[in-house]
């Protein structure tokens, strides 16, 4: 992760050409990895013995699941360097993070709710993750739309950026719900402390997979970012110059 | 004159508006009333049943009853100008918002509290689960002001803040919701209730603590 | 005193004002002209703290009234287009409130006073729904007959006063300003001040 | 220009406000589905007991969200003057009124019939059930805004109208909960829905003659 | 020709003016002079029939204006203290809703003209909310371009408006006043508008 990068380059006329530049790999290193996490979801892991073949949607399910936390508390991250330091380009990142956020919480909620009618019976349930996911949903869609609603671009940043913060608190309340309440749905299977409780090729497809959605990630969000300061630095000379070179 | 009886001032004032329009808090007061009350009437009468769900009813009837009184939190004072006066009073803006937030509890959190025995007998629930429910709304209706208090200030002056503050601020709701409500059906089925209350008890601590400071934060922001 | 240092002013990405220069002794009134959306009151609320300028500072005896926040509030009264008055309180207690958040309390009778001054004995204990315009304003200017402030800021004071208030409220403003205190206003009539205490700043629409 | 076209006009311009402040319409849908979705949290959620309440509950959530939405029927028109104006407008009040009973359906009543059937699914209820649950709002909501513009013109500018329009307006809608939702229940109970359905279409058809006579006569005296 | 017969005004149990008598030909503007207070707002509240006057009647040609309702309300454009704009519709959308509702529908392009006319070319599409005070007030008067009304019942159209907006709403007045209109006005200011054309109603405060 090129995370580093963010303070170095972190005024935008430095940062946009960077940016340019690694799109295409991260890009690459996205659609090879996926490819590879699907083709051992799908050809190398075994048949499951009591699920059958359903549970395969594991390998979309949980590292979408999984992104959608992560990507919030990157967004709040940012949110908090933007208010701090009022940093334009922290709170460009957060803004830019967020459709993919949502994306991939949609994205859980679907294949979860794809999985939950062969296993429960039900597409949905009224159960604590389920719920806090959802939830999780909402929240992207406020930021989102709480950044549309204000016309005033700075004030836009610094409200969006108050609410992410207050909002990261509900990452660990999903990903804790599945401990504090008996619920239907899975408890973690993976920790850092005791050794992973599933097969290791399983294991494997879902961190190929994973890692195939980060680069996706970074990769989207550093094409929205650099629109983003287009549109924002219109006025300013370096953009100008630029247009000059093109 | 010191901070403190500006604070005192402002929140004697608040009162006195909400004493003013009392119809407009009685309105609160009457919507969690209502809703309580229509359940039984739209769900059919079964004691059993009316039972099993009067914790749960009770506790969404308080948390909407909430969300809607959020909207009197600060929206009024931004509108006739009052909001850009308590930034220019020589107290420091967080207190000015516990001040305000403490008021909106006492107005519209505080006789949820006092009402939840009355509706908790229509329901038939036992002295003990009305006792539990009780207490669980007395340490989560200030858990709602204060979170709600947040919401109010980030979504000031934004069009339509309405959906807004429901978005950011029900997500904050539902763990309140969940163990208060939670309790109750534990002490019902014979379980022991601390373990909801409690929770609720820390989230109170935690909201005193951080919540007025983002409302000033955000508060701030809306009014530049 | 107050200075501001190349103020710029900008609203949805239009530029108000840019480069404005300005400083306002002790007993001296600044008189904001400029047309229909030029950026009087955005100007006003910079001078008051409650707006970040896009550009340049605002100083208070050469201090950033950034950093000042409360001890320059304490310093100020700020009466804007809106009249921050409570439809449901009698003029009595809106009055009162508003010198208790200013930090300033008064007692019933000082109060009763102020609303003697402004001409609206016998309205004290109205609810201010039933007011009329010049009066509602009225309630909120009584304030200044209170305020120990240095500073008073008012967005067109004279909006919807009768000749007769409007004469009154210009004899306040020169003996505030006789007293050492500072003015800044706008307003689109010319107000009856005595031209020397008097400096224009001109917004060009 | 004759009667007609300003009286689109106004249909058209009430529609026009809802869509700038679609946030603000939003808010009243989101409550409802809030409302609705809230109850399995609070109650637990056993399918069984779910079922059993699912009428009640979407159909208390539904007569809510339109009690909230009143507010917006009148207050703000009157408020910035513009009601005065639709006084002054050469088309006879009733017909101002008609326009804006039937947005104020359109904009918070039509919505939750889309989305009663949607809920209906996570409380899994069957496909008849979900029919009839439809039907029932879609014959109920009308009902609602028609006598709500009643009460909303009542309390127009009086203090706290909240409460009042609340309370005048209840009583009324009270008969439309126990059909609406009663018809659904008993075709669950396998019972036939006519007699439940039916009795709704009848309250829609004598509120659509009346209520916007005694809304008008409401608006002339508030405005006085 | 607009006559008023032996009008009486209470509120709150206060009489603000009893036994008033005025006629209005065409042509002719009717200054309504008096304090903070004293009943201005009140009386054109009456002439346009939104209130019933404690007594005494208000007439049409000769007919009561109560009898001739929608009639009668086809005759005037009234333009109170609150501009009865909305804040989230677009200085444009706001103006042809106005007139639709006052049954005289506009074009985009009339729309475009009238607002141009109040100085607003360039804010046409701005949503209300930004703008400045006195370009909300051009907003609701602008209807004034456009209304084919022959009484036109202003109450304080002068407040917040700046030195050149007002001149211009005083040329706009003249023409209609010479087109043979009617005009009813409160203000505070000396409106410039020839003598013989102005006839003045004191309301004692
Ligand atoms: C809409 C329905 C669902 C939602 C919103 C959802 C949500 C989530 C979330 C947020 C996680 C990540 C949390 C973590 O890493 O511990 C997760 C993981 C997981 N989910 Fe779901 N889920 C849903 C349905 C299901 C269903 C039906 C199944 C299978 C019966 C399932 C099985 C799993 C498993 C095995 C994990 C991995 C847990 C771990 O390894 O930590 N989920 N789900
Ligand atoms: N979001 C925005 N987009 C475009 N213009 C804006 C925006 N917000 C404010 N403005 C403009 O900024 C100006 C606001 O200025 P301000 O309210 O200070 O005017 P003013 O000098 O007080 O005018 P008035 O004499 O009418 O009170 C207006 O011209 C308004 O059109
Ligand atoms: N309920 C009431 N009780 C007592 N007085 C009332 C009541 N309602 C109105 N008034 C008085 O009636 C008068 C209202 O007059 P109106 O609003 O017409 O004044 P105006 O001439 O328009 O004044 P302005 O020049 O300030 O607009 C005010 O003096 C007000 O105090
Ligand atoms: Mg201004
Ligand atoms: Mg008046």
């Amino acid at each position: 992760m090129s995370k580093i990068n963010w303070f170095k380059y972190s005024s935008p006329p430095a940062f946009f050409p960077l940016a340019g530049r690694m799109i295409p790999w991260f890009s690459a290193a996205a659609v090879l990895l996926i490819a590879a996490g699907l083709y051992i979801s799908f050809f190398v892991a075994p048949t499951d013995f009591q699920q059958g073949e359903a549970y395969r949607i594991i390998f979309l399910h949980v590292p979408a699941a999984w992104m959608s936390m992560f990507i919030y508390v990157l967004m709040a991250g940012y949110s908090a360097l933007s208010l701090g330091f009022n940093a334009r380009l922290s709170a460009m990142m957060a803004s830019a993070l967020a459709p993919t956020g949502a994306l991939f919480t949609f994205l859980a909620l679907l294949t979860g709710s794809l999985w939950g009618k062969p296993m429960w019976g039900a597409w949905w349930v009224w159960d604590a993750r389920l719920t806090s996911e959802l939830i999780l949903l909402f929240l992207y869609i406020g930021y989102i739309s709480l950044q549309s609603a204000i016309d005033d671009r700075r004030r836009a940043d610094r409200t969006s950026a108050v609410f992410a913060l207050v909002g990261v608190i509900n990452v660990p309340i999903i990903y804790f719900s599945v401990r504090w309440w008996n619920t239907l749905h899975q408890g973690a299977t993976i920790s850092m402390t005791k050794a992973p409780a599933m097969a290791h090729t399983m294991l494997l497809g879902m961190l190929v997979m994973a890692v195939g959605f980060w680069m996706y990630t970074i990769a989207v969000v550093l094409m929205r970012v650099r629109c983003v300061i287009l549109e924002r630095e219109r006025e300013a000379g370096w953009v100008q110059d630029m247009r000059g070179m093109e | 004159m010191n901070g403190q009886s500006i604070w005192l001032s402002l929140l004697r004032r608040d009162l006195l508006l909400a004493a003013r329009r009392s119809a407009d808090v009685a309105s609160v007061i009457f919507f969690f009333v209502i809703a309580a009350s229509l359940f039984p009437l739209g769900v059919g009468a079964e004691p059993a049943m009316l039972r099993a769900v009067a914790p749960g009813v009770l506790w969404v009837a308080a948390l909407l009853s909430t969300m809607l009184s959020l909207g009197r939190l600060f929206a009024a004072d931004h509108l006739d100008g009052t909001l850009e006066q308590m930034l220019l009073s020589p107290q420091p803006l967080i207190m000015t918002i516990i001040a305000k937030t403490l008021a909106h509890w006492l107005i519209s959190g505080l006789p949820l509290v006092v009402l939840a025995p009355v509706l908790g007998l229509q329901f038939d629930l036992s002295g003990r689960e009305i006792l539990v429910l009780t207490v669980s709304l007395l340490l989560g209706t200030p858990v709602l002001s204060l979170i709600g208090s947040i919401g109010a200030a980030l979504t000031l002056g934004v069009r339509g803040g309405g959906v807004l503050v429901a978005l950011l601020v029900l997500p904050l709701y539902i763990p309140v919701l969940i163990f208060g409500a939670g309790a109750v059906t534990a002490s019902a089925a014979g379980l022991g209730a601390q373990a909801g209350l409690s929770l609720v008890g820390a989230m109170l601590a935690v909201s005193a603590v951080f919540a007025p400071y983002a409302a000033a934060a955000a508060l701030r922001i809306a009014l530049e | 005193m107050l200075a501001a240092h190349d103020l710029a002013c900008e609203r949805g990405g239009r530029a108000l004002f840019r480069n404005l220069n300005f400083t306002l002794e002790r007993g001296v009134l600044l008189h904001i002209k400029g047309a229909n959306g030029s950026g009087k009151t955005s100007l006003l609320r910079m001078l008051c703290g409650l707006t970040p300028p896009a550009s340049g500072r605002i100083t208070w005896d050469d201090e950033d009234i950034r950093g000042l926040r409360e001890n320059y509030a304490a310093q100020i009264t700020y009466i804007g287009h809106h009249p921050a008055v409570k439809d449901e309180l009698s003029a009595l207690e809106n009055l009162r409130v508003a010198q208790a958040l200013a930090g300033q309390p008064v007692t019933v009778a000082q109060a009763q006073a102020a609303l003697a001054a402004v001409g609206l004995q016998g309205r004290a204990n109205l609810p201010l729904r039933v007011l009329s315009q010049g009066q509602r304003r009225r309630v909120a200017l009584a304030r200044l007959w209170l305020s120990h402030a240095v500073l008073w800021i008012l967005d067109e004071p004279f909006n919807a006063l009768d000749v007769e208030a409007a004469a009154l409220l210009e004899r306040h403003i020169e003996t505030h300003l006789g007293a050492g205190g500072m003015v800044v206003l706008t307003t689109h009539q010319q107000p009856g001040i005595a031209s020397q205490r008097m400096h224009i700043v001109q917004l060009a629409a």
